[in-house]
């Protein structure tokens, strides 16, 4: 027993030692691939894996490939720390890409914080995520900014408008804080909030919301939640009669929602911060790809994933043109991979983004779409202005 | 050693965590309690501590004490849950075995849907940045809260069980009817042993909301009532080793099975269903068959008969 | 036979007890007295409301209506761990024990009302004196019902004679003044029946108690008791001593009339 | 309230309160025969809404194991009318009572058999579900997957009238799972009532010992009764699915929880109970005012608590009286 005990600690010492960077580059992704998270988990693999093989098939980072490394983060905290510990002792990442939720980002991005590892969330828009720490940035934007964007935008197409009734998931934080500026440039454009309903991301029925808002003779409604109760909701709001416009929130901006409202879902508009439609070529190829694939527009998640690792394949390899990845010393690369990642400008299928000095993303544009609907099935968001 | 400990030491917290967490189901167990308010009193213990320690109100009295604040929690999260165990306790405790087990699950709910909506607990995003307990930069090191507490714990249900009080709440759970006529009070000691639950878990809970970083509304929820209630019955419920050897396996084992990726979880189901079929009695009821219990050994003074009719008063 | 103390004064008091379950009628009106030291049998028909009785005395059922007072003080009311601290306490038809209990176990913990050790002083030990004696007098009261020697074993693994004897100890360590017995001869052989009249004479004695025995077997009532209470579809038809009350026609009657 | 906003509530809480009713079917059935809450029934339920999808659509598109993989490559011969459907649901269901029926075999009788304590089954089945909802996944990923929009035909999606100032509506296809709720608790009604497998069930749940005596192969109505609830918990399922679309495999695993306040409320293993318990909580949480919608979800379970404490044998169960 004494000599399993002595050899595991002298095994655990030497690995300590050793921590040089391997080849291919080890990048952790630790998003949601169970529970019921993993609606939006699965997207930021598919994402992540695309721009794994895009990346590599060009050469990686000048010569050397990358190497993904999932682990699975779940729906909850605990299993989100245990994949970051995973990935940052076990398999030596030089980067994080991941949690999939706000809350788990709260948990898990201290500990690669204190071991001095960079994070890319790829999908946190709680505020203080970025504020965590210095190792600590995100590419998907707490999209406040294309909030007025998409109510200006309804108001163009039906200047009449007057009564707005506002509808969010109360139980999802993003959601929360994005009805909140959905509500305030309502009244700063001179509209009438006549009633304001919560649900829940796990709600089916919206029978009692949908009421409310036919009686309320709202000639607008504005929705944050996520894919499955958003599009519920829509296609419940036009069942039971709503005939005026729908703006839907970024939680919308996803494929997924097309299964769900079907013919329902056609002329909502949807504040977004992705879009297939951008013009830039990273995302173009990236577009092609996934259509290739999947036979439909990548949604938000899988471009943010996307987005996420292409950042660290850029930053390493500028680090690499300095010096060779694989002459580093594990911890210091970590830590010259986060201030080159803050440094860098960046060219991915979101668009061009950068980062503030607390890893805030700082996007360049912001999108607003309206769904259209060919069958039942398969629709597409049309980029407006 | 530190790099063993830098990716298991979280998990080895979360091991003794769980097995607390199954203590406190088992105290009340041990009067014949089903409850599994554990989850709820777990969060709102948390929500003490990250209140107590995040929210501007308290910042004062986090000025003055310093790091005295922690104990401070962990007393604050004990005294509230063990009231709040009281409040729901008595009522009830009425109530018998799966009953009582719903009851205590609509406790659970509610508590998680008022703590969704109130401002000070941070609605649906929680609380955050929650300070460390005593500067503990690294994760294991709150091995050294949990793990005494663990052990405080242990030796409590230890002496406890030995006691005229474990006694009590053993007599009720065989037989409450036969207990009552026996001259054991059983509302007075089911409560007592809720309580003792409630406390444990609360405070379990203060400790933990600064190890996570993090305190929000899915701590405490219906599924942990039920792998609280796993850890008690696959480790085994008569023992108190049960809850934390229980406790610390399937904690452990859905960590263990990473390697098998995406079929991780479907193997953690096969494991839970194959030991319930096969461990009926839990790891340690069946370890304990092995066993065999020393016959009691008398007390050396053989008492007289005046004695066997007690100390008692004449009428 | 032990002729009762002449002047012997009234412990229980029971007056006009009475039980309704729905529209059933389980006791009704039942109103008797026993005396200090005496050994009273219940005695009826199957169904004759006798353990009901005994539930109304021991305050595991309420009564609808009726009390019951033991030296002046009223039980009926009473939780039943109040009515055991008083000094009532009994055994039960179809035995509970404590069944996944040891011997020892069960024994110790009736003795809950005598002793007082608190959640903190069971935890810190600082009850050590009073667990001594709790322990001492568990066996020594195993000793009195001869199961000393298999202490540590489980209740449930016991023969049925002696799981009936392992209860009376039970009842007797909550240091009772009355011993409520429910039918502990029940399942016994002719010789162990003649040595349970002996054993519960000899406890009484030794204890100073009175003894209330629910019992079907006529000849061991016959002999064991002082008196004899008879009862049938609820209601007491004679009270008296034993010669007496099996002369009584509507004994006879209901006996007759009942089997 | 004005009458118009009365029965429009009244109307949203039956329609949904009729969904809650028709997943409860099959946990109470299981647990009147077994007393024991069977968890992985929300599986079942899920698993329904899946095969009947499978049989009318053919593929699965975007994850898992089986993406890509077309059953019909010349298009399902359920989809396109309502009675193709309805065929294609029935058969779902049955699979779902199947499945039902290999749970009991696997997880349940072995541990009758050992005489194991009752609360295990619940690790068990919670086991089960766990197995259940990650095949799911790891075969046709997470995402929502909607039936067609034509699955019952050309049918209006709502109905309205006018009341008052004020219009009230309802969604068909919630008539339709209010119809079919109560056609499903009239057959099963019957089939215990008045059919000698239901005697048979009915006095097993009664006494599993005197019915054993009685010559009734006590395993086989158990399997039975698993079988009616894996159908009954299938057919909702896809009822549901219908309705809010497959959400993925925890779909009907978040009904189980309220599902478990329903069967309380009614009455543990009483089925006119389940009903009534669906309804009351759906009117109850229909009539949450919209300024608490956020408490939406507690009402469930402090109406739950609520009568547990004021009658734990729920509305329509009976008490059981402990001998001394």
């Amino acid at each position: 027993m004494q000599r399993v005990v002595l050899t595991v600690l002298l095994g655990v010492l030497t690995a300590a030692h050793a921590q040089r960077v391997q080849a291919p580059i080890p990048i952790g992704i630790a998003v949601a691939q169970t529970s019921n998270t993993a609606l939006l988990g699965q997207e930021q693999v598919i994402g992540a894996r695309m721009a794994e093989k895009y990346i590599n098939a060009r050469g990686g980072i000048n010569g050397t490939p990358i190497r993904l490394i999932f682990q699975d983060a779940a729906g909850d905290e605990n299993t989100a720390i245990n994949a970051f510990q995973n990935l940052i002792t076990k398999s030596g990442v030089v980067g994080i890409v991941g949690p999939t939720l706000s809350q788990q980002a709260f948990a898990a991005d201290p500990i690669a914080e204190r071991a001095r590892v960079p994070v890319l969330g790829p999908s946190n828009t709680a505020k203080g995520i970025p504020q965590i720490g210095a190792f600590i940035a995100r590419v998907s934007a707490p999209v406040a900014v294309v909030a007025p964007n998409a109510i200006r935008t309804a108001l163009r197409l039906d200047p009449k408008i007057k009564r707005v009734a506002v509808l969010y998931a109360q139980n999802d934080a993003f959601s929360v804080s994005e009805t909140g500026t959905f509500q305030e440039t309502a009244k700063a454009q001179g509209l009438d909030v006549v009633t304001v309903q919560k649900f829940l991301t796990t709600d089916t029925d919206f029978t009692t919301q949908v009421t409310a808002t036919l009686n309320a003779n709202a000639d607008l409604v504005i929705v944050s939640g996520l894919a499955a109760d958003g599009g519920n909701l829509v296609k419940q709001l036009r069942q039971l009669g709503y005939k005026g416009l729908i703006v839907g929130g970024n939680g919308l901006n996803t494929s997924n929602i097309f299964p769900v409202c079907q013919q329902y879902c056609d002329g909502v508009i949807i504040a977004q911060a992705y879009s297939p439609a951008q013009a830039s070529a990273a995302n173009q190829v990236f577009v092609r790809d996934y259509r290739a694939q999947y036979k439909k527009d990548p949604p938000q998640f899988a471009a943010q994933a996307y987005a996420a690792v292409q950042v660290m394949a850029d930053a390493l390899r500028v680090i690499d043109r300095r010096k060779k990845l694989t002459s580093w010393e594990l911890p210091a690369l970590r830590v010259e991979l986060n201030k080159q990642i803050l440094a860098g400008k960046y060219n991915t299928p979101l668009g061009e983004l950068r980062f503030d000095k607390d890893g805030e993303i700082i996007q360049k544009q912001f999108y607003v779409a309206q769904i259209k609907m060919k069958d039942a099935k398969n629709g597409s968001f049309v980029f407006l202005r | 050693m530190a790099d063993f400990l830098a990716q298991y030491g979280f998990l080895i917290v979360t091991l003794v965590q769980a097995g607390l967490l199954g203590l406190s189901l088992y105290f009340p167990l041990q009067a014949g309690q089903l409850s599994l308010a554990s989850p709820g009193f777990y969060a709102v213990g948390g929500y003490v501590a990250a209140i107590l320690l995040t929210n501007p109100a308290y910042a004062g009295l986090r000025e003055t004490l310093g790091q005295g604040v922690f104990p401070l929690t962990w007393l604050a999260a004990a005294l509230l849950c063990g009231v709040l165990g009281l409040v729901v306790g008595v009522p009830a405790l009425r109530l018998r075995g799966i009953y009582l087990a719903l009851a205590t699950i609509a406790f659970v709910e509610i508590l998680r849907v008022v703590s969704l909506n109130l401002e000070v607990t941070g609605g649906a995003v929680g609380i955050f940045g929650i300070p460390q307990a005593f500067g503990f930069g690294e994760r294991w090191q709150y091995i050294f809260l949990f793990g005494p507490l663990l052990v405080l714990t242990l030796l409590f249900a230890r002496q406890l069980e030995r006691s005229r009080v474990g006694r009590a709440f053993r007599a009720i759970r065989e037989d409450e009817l036969a207990a009552d006529a026996m001259g054991v009070p059983p509302t007075r000691y089911k409560v007592l042993a809720f309580v003792i639950g409630a406390v444990l878990a609360g405070v379990v809970g203060a400790m933990s909301a600064p190890f996570l970083n993090t305190w929000n509304a899915r701590q405490g929820s219906f599924d942990a009532s039920i792998a609280i209630l796993a850890f008690v019955l696959i480790g085994g419920s008569r023992n108190i080793w049960g809850p934390v050897v229980g406790g610390a396996l399937l904690t452990a084992i859905p960590e263990l099975l990473r390697f098998l990726a995406d079929w991780r979880l479907v193997i953690n189901g096969l494991v839970l269903v194959v030991a319930s079929l096969y461990l009926p009695q839990g790891i340690v009821g069946a370890l304990e068959r092995w066993r065999r219990r020393p016959p009691p050994r008398r007390p050396v003074p053989a008492p007289s008969p005046a004695e066997l009719r007690g100390g008692r008063r004449t009428p | 036979m032990n002729a009762p103390p002449v002047q012997a004064t009234t412990v229980l008091e029971a007056r006009g007890l009475t039980r309704r379950f729905g529209g059933l009628v389980a006791v009704n009106d039942v109103s008797f007295s026993v005396r200090e030291g005496e050994i009273f049998g219940l005695i009826g028909p199957n169904g004759a409301g006798k353990t009901t009785l005994f539930n109304l005395m021991t305050g595991l059922t309420p009564p609808s209506a009726g009390t019951l007072s033991y030296r002046g003080t009223r039980v009926t009311g009473l939780a039943p761990h109040r009515v055991a601290a008083l000094g009532l306490s009994r055994t039960f038809q179809n035995i509970r024990l404590f069944r996944a209990l040891s011997a020892l176990e069960n024994v110790k913990i009736a003795q809950h009302v005598r002793t007082g050790a608190g959640l903190w002083a069971g935890v810190f030990g600082t009850a050590r004196a009073e667990e001594a004696r709790v322990e001492e007098r568990a066996w020594a009261l195993l000793d009195l019902v001869g199961l000393a020697d298999r202490a540590g074993e489980l209740a449930a693994n016991f023969s049925y004679g002696d799981q009936r004897r392992l209860e009376i100890a039970r009842a007797l360590a909550t240091e009772p003044r009355v011993l409520l017995l429910d039918e502990p001869a029940a399942g016994m052989n002719t010789a162990e029946k003649a040595a349970l009249t002996s054993f519960i004479r000899e406890v009484r004695d030794r204890f100073d108690l009175t003894v209330l025995v629910i019992e079907h077997h006529v000849p061991l009532v016959m002999n064991l008791c002082d008196r004899v209470a008879v009862l049938n579809f609820g209601e007491l038809i004679a009270v008296g001593d034993p010669a007496s009350v099996q002369r009584d026609p509507k004994v006879i009657e209901a006996y007759l009339g009942g089997e | 309230m004005e009458l118009s906003q009365l029965v429009q509530n009244l109307l949203n809480g039956l329609a949904i309160g009729s969904v809650y009713a028709i997943f409860a079917l099959g946990y109470t059935l299981v647990f009147s025969i077994l007393g024991i809450i069977n968890f992985a029934h929300g599986a079942v339920f899920t698993l329904g809404a899946y095969f009947t999808y499978t049989l009318v659509v053919g593929q699965f598109e975007n994850n898992g194991l089986l993406r890509g993989v077309n059953l019909f490559p010349q298009g399902s011969p359920f989809a396109g009318s309502p009675w193709t459907f309805a065929l294609a649901t029935l058969i779902g269901a049955v699979v779902a009572g199947l499945i039902a029926v290999l749970i009991e075999r696997l997880a349940f009788r072995p541990m009758r058999a050992r005489g194991a304590e009752p609360l295990l089954a619940l690790v068990s089945s919670l086991g089960v579900a766990l197995v259940i909802v990650n095949l799911i996944q790891l075969l046709v990923g997470a995402e929502i997957y909607n039936f067609p929009a034509n699955a019952y035909g050309e049918v209006r999606p709502a109905l309205s009238f006018q009341l008052g100032e004020r219009v009230v509506i309802i969604r068909t296809v919630q008539l339709i799972i209010f119809a079919v709720s109560l056609v499903m608790l009239a057959v099963l009604g019957y089939v215990i009532g008045r059919t000698r497998v239901g005697k048979a069930l009915r006095a097993v749940a009664e006494s599993p010992g005197t019915a054993s005596l009685l010559g009734i192969s006590v395993d086989r109505f158990i399997l039975i009764t698993f079988f009616l609830s894996g159908v009954l918990g299938g057919l909702a399922g896809t009822l549901v699915g219908t309705a809010f679309g497959v959400a993925g495999p925890y779909f009907g695993v978040t009904y189980g929880l309220k599902g478990l306040a329903v069967i309380v409320l009614g009455g543990l293993g009483s089925i006119p109970g389940a009903v009534v318990g669906g309804l009351v909580i759906g009117l109850a949480e229909a009539f949450v005012p919209g300024d608490y919608s956020a408490y939406k979800d507690a009402v469930a379970f402090a109406l739950l608590f609520a009568i547990l404490l004021v009658r734990p044998q729920g509305l329509l169960g009976r008490t059981q009286i402990q001998k001394v």
